[in-house]
């Protein structure tokens, strides 16, 4: 059976750190940063980029349109 | 396999459609307004609409709708976006016209305008944002305010004496002869949000088919106004709006 | 006496209720106050600003184009306020996320670093009261004991236990504090 | 003679001013009015319902469930660039004014006909011009400002309709109709103006490029809007509003006079009080007073520049309404001191006759 | 001491206009208070509902719908002889006038905060004092008028709240607090009122015997209206209100002077505005200018007498206002061309500074 | 025994109720408003409650009705008749507190307030005539006007493209919690008289005994509006207005 | 049985003659007159005053309550 | 010439239709003519009446409160217009239901029973043109012919057949009316 494996890419700025992609991924990918952009908010990235199926669920429910999402079978 | 190499446009699964503008938007964070606009923009794309669209955005948080989606709006005085798509659609009967009102704006002081549009079928769709409040002006009690759920002008709880009853307007819309589709979804999760985007789809659909008034509610959070994270405010919908406000088609001809 | 201040910052930074108790401080000396908030557009993740006047006098005008003092705590605040200090005066910023800093020669400039302290220390509820401190410490415009006094006037009773807190915030602000021209 | 040159001819009718306004508006292409019905003008929205223009211009009708709405409708379409209006008399436009402000914030052109009634309240059905600050001077919030006609006939009543229809176009603003009780229900003779098409979508977007008719790729969107999150943009706005009313005043002041040219006296007065005062002059001059009036028919923009010239050349003016005295304020802004200003009005649906106005003309202003 | 009297002793406090606005209601005995949330005055419902008066005074708040009920609400409640009240901002007001024509017809007594802001339409949420036309002039149909108080301090807003309600009462009209978005945001001292408990139905039936509050057997019945059948009664009833104008007109007014005393040139401005002027007039005099501030605290009625007189004494007058100009037509009225008046403003929610103030005070009167 | 014997004080078995003013009301002869105020008239002198009653007046042909029925009473604006009711009985908790509204004044320009005024459940009673016109103001088309119904401003009838449906409030109305009664009557005969006249009281009752909004709609004629004979309106009526807007209970807590 | 006999009192200045009276009365009693009041309306009265039963349907159902009803037992 | 004419009575007397077919003919002879009637508080059951001017020349105010000629159909009317004829000028009444009759001798007073003629004759929907008949003998502001005209516009298409019966009225109206003072 060919694995998925999926990437996402936040756009760090229009991110507003509101956790929401965080919770709604299936396999955990997602944390927020220590960091803060410059507004202030500590964005969303991928802690554990090696989980990412491509689910594209992070996506879907991000309020301000901040993750593109890719996926490769492999 | 690294992640960089995923990263690639030939592997690209889902992105920011071209119709939502790259500006920022003012939404407080996890506000659910920003994943229904994004659902309406990626229709709008996807049925190639940009040219024929013409919104109305209402008074309430999602007043500057028009900066976020690329098409052509008119900014509505406060409860009355169904008196313009009105005369729009009646003006323009070969567009699509589609409002964007809040609970204080559809269901309170534009109960007359809605229910008078819907009940001579303007072959309109209404998107519905029922988050229970009025976030805008800081979280006063909306129509749709829970029994018992705190806000700015309920500081105790809405209690029935005091404020009256939550009114479920989605319900008396679906009993009139004018609206032919008429349905409650939210943005949530994953499953939600495709709900969501196929009921909107079908409800411009319907306007573009001159079938009637259709309503969309989305069942939503204000996490700024209900003065919870994002997730918590996700986590009380479901326990307690969900219940009061069930998703679900209430019509559909 | 007469003080004009600008407290800027990111809304949640806690510059309105900073401004207040500055506010209430001067009404527990015998001062004439006002406080005036930017209520901008309900600013989603906006900018926030209050300008607080202490005067010995009736105050007129409630809204200024020029300051004795600006807090700013964060970047647009620095741009937007540094040019409305009249010279002589005083502007306080806190270092953090800055990427510009100051550049006036003609006002006396102080840097408080309580972000950071108080992100180390676990202290991000009493920050504004950090930053007052460092206030009071170059400008002592108004006494502690009235802070802590206008505290207890404007605080619900069920609250009151915060004070201490409140007070040793005060004298860490005093500490943290340094004039950076 | 094909049918568009029929049409065309001038023929003679006889019908009321409400009538006229709604025949008017078919004739000059406008796309659309929104009613709800109110005495004394529910003639103009029925006339239009029976001649059912949608099936011959394509004009849309349609009663709206309130004022409020109307209003919004007039917005809604009026944003697409389309002509479209609205009438109601008093009580109904006070329920515009939020809508009337909002027109004026967000540039856009149309019409609204105001048949007045007496008031304030639910008052009576009879004529008054009482609305004049209401209209003039601002009956919403902020600071705006509508053109407006005071037609004092029935040829008048379709005239203006036409007229407010080029201005709002001009300015992008609002032209108000201002009439009264008389001038709607009254009959006279009039001539229709000709047909105009309405107009096609591509003029549209030649006349009124700011109209929200769909995005097309090669344009930026087009937003119907007076929201600014910024103060100084808002000032913005209310500068171009401003330099706009400044153009209007110096291009669009409509007057008329009579028997002003050797007046010792001049009355000043509009609508159908201005004909009431007419007959008055007449029987001023039986008696061989100098009198004579100026009606403006612009009431905003005032005749300022004339009132004040004529102030330099005459003894007082008598203005006479049919309200407590309001345009009398505009009078004397322009006469500014420099001669009497006196005011004689009637109220609450009452129509002054001649005989009162002469005698007020007497003792008011010649024997003060 | 018992509770009264702790209520009742003075204390000082700090607070927002808009929350001075709820106290002082609650102290003065208000029955009613009925509102729709608008920024930016929402803290006054707010802090209503966050005191529960029902609990203590029995006053009633509720919610409305919309600012037309709410305005309505009020009509219902003042009807009744109890002491009513609502506030909005801008747009919200421009709803209310219909039922503030139908409040002055069926004279009825009532309190309506406006806390302004920048318009026209939705505009923006800052300050501003461009419905002064809409207030002091008419913005409903019909010839009516509102007792105006311009609030320039919480202490203020506190004291004209309750002030209003006196003066709604002695004459049967609404009172309208007219604030701007400064005074209703900042936090100052205040002396709230002392408390007064709400009238009892036999004190209301002695102080308003035209109230329904049921038939007794004992009288005719008592119907709150303004409609009129015949003009001629309808001119009675404007008879009536004009007459009782002109009483307000003799007997209300109010002002405060600074600096006038040995002024040659008066700075005209009110509410927020003022205080900025009263800054402007404290520079000009430090350059030697002989300035003055006449700060109207009633808009109507205005102190017409007292500028006219001023006029005879000084050189010049400029109105400052957040508008495009709109009081300082009153001001022009009063002086009727003696001196010159010169008007400096700024619009759309931006407040001016004292710099600018005394520059326009120079360029446009002083060497003008 | 003659005539003249009869008519004797001690035989009498029906006259008009002194609540009822001795002026002649200016309605057009065979009108239903006179009716139904009769009716009111009876039940406030049977329940003894003219000292305690407040009625609120419409703006339609009823709004004179201050003229006829010997109470206090309240001139509302157009529509707005709930919400000074809601005022009125919130500050008057011990009175009875009704409204009287035509279908114009109820269901189109004052949507928003009965729709809120009802849901809030305020303790008032609704009396609602439905004659499908504004009779008023010349007879032109309302909510309630039936489909392929002329008026003057539908001279060729009512079409639902231009005009939209016909609007059944009531059904709404009984919808909403805060309703207690809601009810439709017609007076046309004398069976119908009493049934209107023995709903009218239970409502009036609920007032009292605080139990919600109760709705009294009365199916009416304008038969000046309609351009009919009285009884002409009345057979009309029966044979049109009733399949529309079914008489009976809607819902009785 | 005892027979039932009643009898009406139209207010005749008040009467708008809209016939409804007359139409609804099950004895078919009343009748518009030929004389109209002052304001020129042909007013109802008791054209078979014989059959009256005083059932009231007449008083009921008139919108103006011009309408007194008497009934006796005989 | 011009002639000012108030037309009085029940609503339902067909008041307001008269003064419109004199407005039309005056506008067939090519006069400047008004039509301004009471449109009163929707008088249900009230009165009516029409203010008609013709005239040689354009018409200043449409609104009068003296006439040349009355005509009045009630006793309302007459009690409120007889005193309101100019010196010299024509009274016409339909005497149906009157009890007080007109009383000045300086106009002259004209009596036409339309009425009870249609009443008789069946003639209801003629009774209106049996008075302007009336009306035409005695004051012959306008030509039969131009009335009849005037009729043909005002008319739609399908009732130009009831002209004959109109023109039929207009001759027994000139022999019904008398002149009674
Ligand atoms: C006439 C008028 N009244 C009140 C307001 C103030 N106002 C702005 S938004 C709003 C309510 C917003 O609530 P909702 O419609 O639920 O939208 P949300 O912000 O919750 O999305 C109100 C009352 C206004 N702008 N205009
Ligand atoms: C704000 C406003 N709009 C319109 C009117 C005019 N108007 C008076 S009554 C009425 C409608 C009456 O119809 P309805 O409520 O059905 O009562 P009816 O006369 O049929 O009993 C209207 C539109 C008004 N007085 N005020
Ligand atoms: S959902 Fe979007 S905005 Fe929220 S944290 Fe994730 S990426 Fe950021
Ligand atoms: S695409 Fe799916 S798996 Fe990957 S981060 Fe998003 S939600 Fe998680
Ligand atoms: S206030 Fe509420 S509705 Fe408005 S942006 Fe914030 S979360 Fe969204
Ligand atoms: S118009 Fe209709 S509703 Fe009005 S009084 Fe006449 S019949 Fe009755
Ligand atoms: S029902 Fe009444 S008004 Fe009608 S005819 Fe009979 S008595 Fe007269
Ligand atoms: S009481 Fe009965 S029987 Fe007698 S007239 Fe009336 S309806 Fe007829
Ligand atoms: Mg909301
Ligand atoms: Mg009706």
């Amino acid at each position: 059976m060919a694995k998925i494996k999926g990437a996402v890419v936040v756009d760090v700025e229009r991110c507003k750190g509101c956790n929401l992609c965080v919770v709604s991924c299936p396999s955990n990918v997602l944390a927020l940063s220590k960091d803060a952009n410059a507004k202030g908010y500590n964005y969303s990235n991928m802690a554990d980029p090696d989980s990412c199926v491509g689910c594209a669920a992070c996506a879907y429910v991000c309020p301000d349109a901040c993750i593109t999402v890719y996926k490769v079978r492999v | 396999m690294t992640t960089n190499d995923i990263i690639n446009p030939a592997n690209l699964v889902y992105a920011k459609t071209k119709v939502m503008n790259d500006v920022p938007m003012h939404y407080c964070p996890g506000c659910s307004h920003g994943v229904v606009h994004k659902i309406i923009a990626e229709i709008i794309e996807e049925m190639d609409m940009q040219e024929k669209t013409i919104g109305i955005a209402p008074v309430g948080c999602a007043v500057f709708a028009y900066k976020y989606l690329d098409i052509d709006w008119q900014q509505a005085a406060h409860g009355r976006a169904p008196a313009l798509a009105t005369a729009v659609k009646r003006l323009l009967p070969d567009r699509l016209v589609f409002t964007y009102q809040g609970d204080g704006d559809l269901a309170a002081i534009g109960t007359a305008e809605t229910i008078h549009a819907a009940n001579r079928g303007e072959n309109i769709a209404i998107i519905f944002i029922n988050n229970g409040i009025y976030g805008m002006t800081g979280g006063q009690m909306a129509p749709t305010t829970l029994e018992g759920m705190k806000s700015s002008t309920s500081p105790n709880g809405r209690t029935v004496p005091l404020n009256g009853h939550p009114l479920d307007i989605t319900k008396l819309l679906a009993q009139l002869k004018g609206t032919c589709y008429v349905t409650r979804q939210s943005v949530h999760t994953i499953a939600a949000v495709r709900k969501a985007k196929k009921a909107i789809q079908k409800a411009f659909e319907n306007s573009m088919d001159n079938k009637g008034t259709s309503v969309v509610e989305i069942v939503s959070t204000c996490n700024a106004g209900w003065k919870m994270t994002p997730e918590a405010a996700n986590d009380w919908m479901v326990e307690n709006m969900f219940p009061a406000y069930p998703l679900g088609d209430l019509k559909d001809l | 006496m007469k003080e004009e201040i600008i407290i800027a910052g990111f809304g949640g930074q806690g510059v309105l209720s900073m401004g207040k108790i500055l506010a209430y401080s001067g009404l527990m000396q015998g001062q004439e106050v006002s406080w005036m908030p930017s209520y901008g557009p309900e600013q989603r993740g906006g900018t926030a600003n209050v300008t607080v006047i202490l005067s010995d006098e009736r105050i007129s005008s409630p809204v200024l184009n020029s300051y004795d003092t600006a807090i700013v705590l964060n970047q647009p605040s620095l741009e937007r306020f540094e040019n409305k200090v009249k010279p002589g005066g005083t502007l306080i910023f806190d270092g953090n996320g800055f990427h510009k800093f100051p550049t006036r020669t003609d006002i006396n400039i102080y840097r408080i670093d309580a972000t950071e302290y108080a992100y180390a220390n676990d202290a991000a509820k009493t920050m504004n009261m950090i930053i007052l401190g460092g206030l009071l410490k170059v400008r002592p415009i108004v006494q502690v004991e009235n802070v802590l006094k206008g505290l207890k006037k404007s605080l619900p009773e069920r609250h009151h236990h915060l004070i201490p807190m409140n007070e040793k915030a005060i004298q860490i602000g005093m500490r943290l504090i340094k004039k950076v021209n | 003679m094909n049918d568009s040159e029929k049409h065309n001819m001038e023929e003679v009718r006889l019908m009321k001013g409400n009538e006229a306004v709604a025949h008017a508006a078919i004739r000059c292409g406008c796309d659309g009015y929104f009613g709800y019905p109110i005495t004394p003008q529910s003639e103009i929205m029925e006339t239009l319902m029976e001649q059912e223009p949608w099936n011959t211009t394509g004009m849309v009708v349609l009663q709206a469930e309130s004022e409020t709405s109307s209003i919004n409708m007039v917005y809604g379409a009026a944003g697409c660039g389309k002509k479209a209006m609205t009438s109601s008399s008093s009580p109904g436009i006070s329920l515009m004014q939020e809508g009337i402000s909002y027109l004026a914030g967000a540039e856009l052109p149309c019409v609204i006909v105001n048949v007045m009634r007496g008031g304030p309240g639910l008052g009576t059905i009879q004529p008054s011009q009482a609305d004049y600050y209401q209209t003039v001077k601002g009956g919403g919030h902020g600071d705006y400002k509508m053109i407006t006609l005071a037609p004092a006939s029935v040829q008048e009543m379709a005239d203006h309709t036409v007229l407010a229809f080029d201005l709002a176009f001009k300015y992008r603003v609002t032209a108000m109709v201002l009439a009264d009780g008389v001038i709607g229900q009254m009959m006279e003779k009039v001539v229709l103006p000709p047909f105009k098409p309405r107009w096609t979508e591509n003029e549209i977007r030649q006349i009124s490029p700011w109209a929200t008719l769909g995005k097309p790729a090669t344009r930026e969107p087009n937003i119907i809007n007076s929201l600014r999150l910024e103060a100084s943009d808002m000032e913005e706005l209310n500068l171009r509003l401003q330099g706009r009313y400044r153009e209007i005043e110096n291009n669009e002041v409509l007057f008329e006079e009579f028997s002003v040219k050797d007046a010792e006296y001049v009355i000043v007065a509009f609508g159908t009080t201005a004909r009431v005062c007419q007959k008055a002059v007449e029987m001023a001059r039986a008696e061989g007073i100098k009198a004579g009036l100026l009606r403006p028919i612009t009431l905003y923009p005032f005749p300022t520049v004339e009132i004040s010239n004529l102030a330099n050349k005459i003894k007082g003016m008598l203005t006479v309404e049919m309200s407590a005295g309001q345009m009398v304020d505009d009078v004397r802004l322009a006469v500014n001191g420099r001669i009497p200003v006196e005011f004689f009005g009637r109220m609450g649906g009452i129509v002054p006759s001649p005989d009162e106005v002469l005698h007020a003309l007497k003792t008011k202003i010649i024997h003060r």
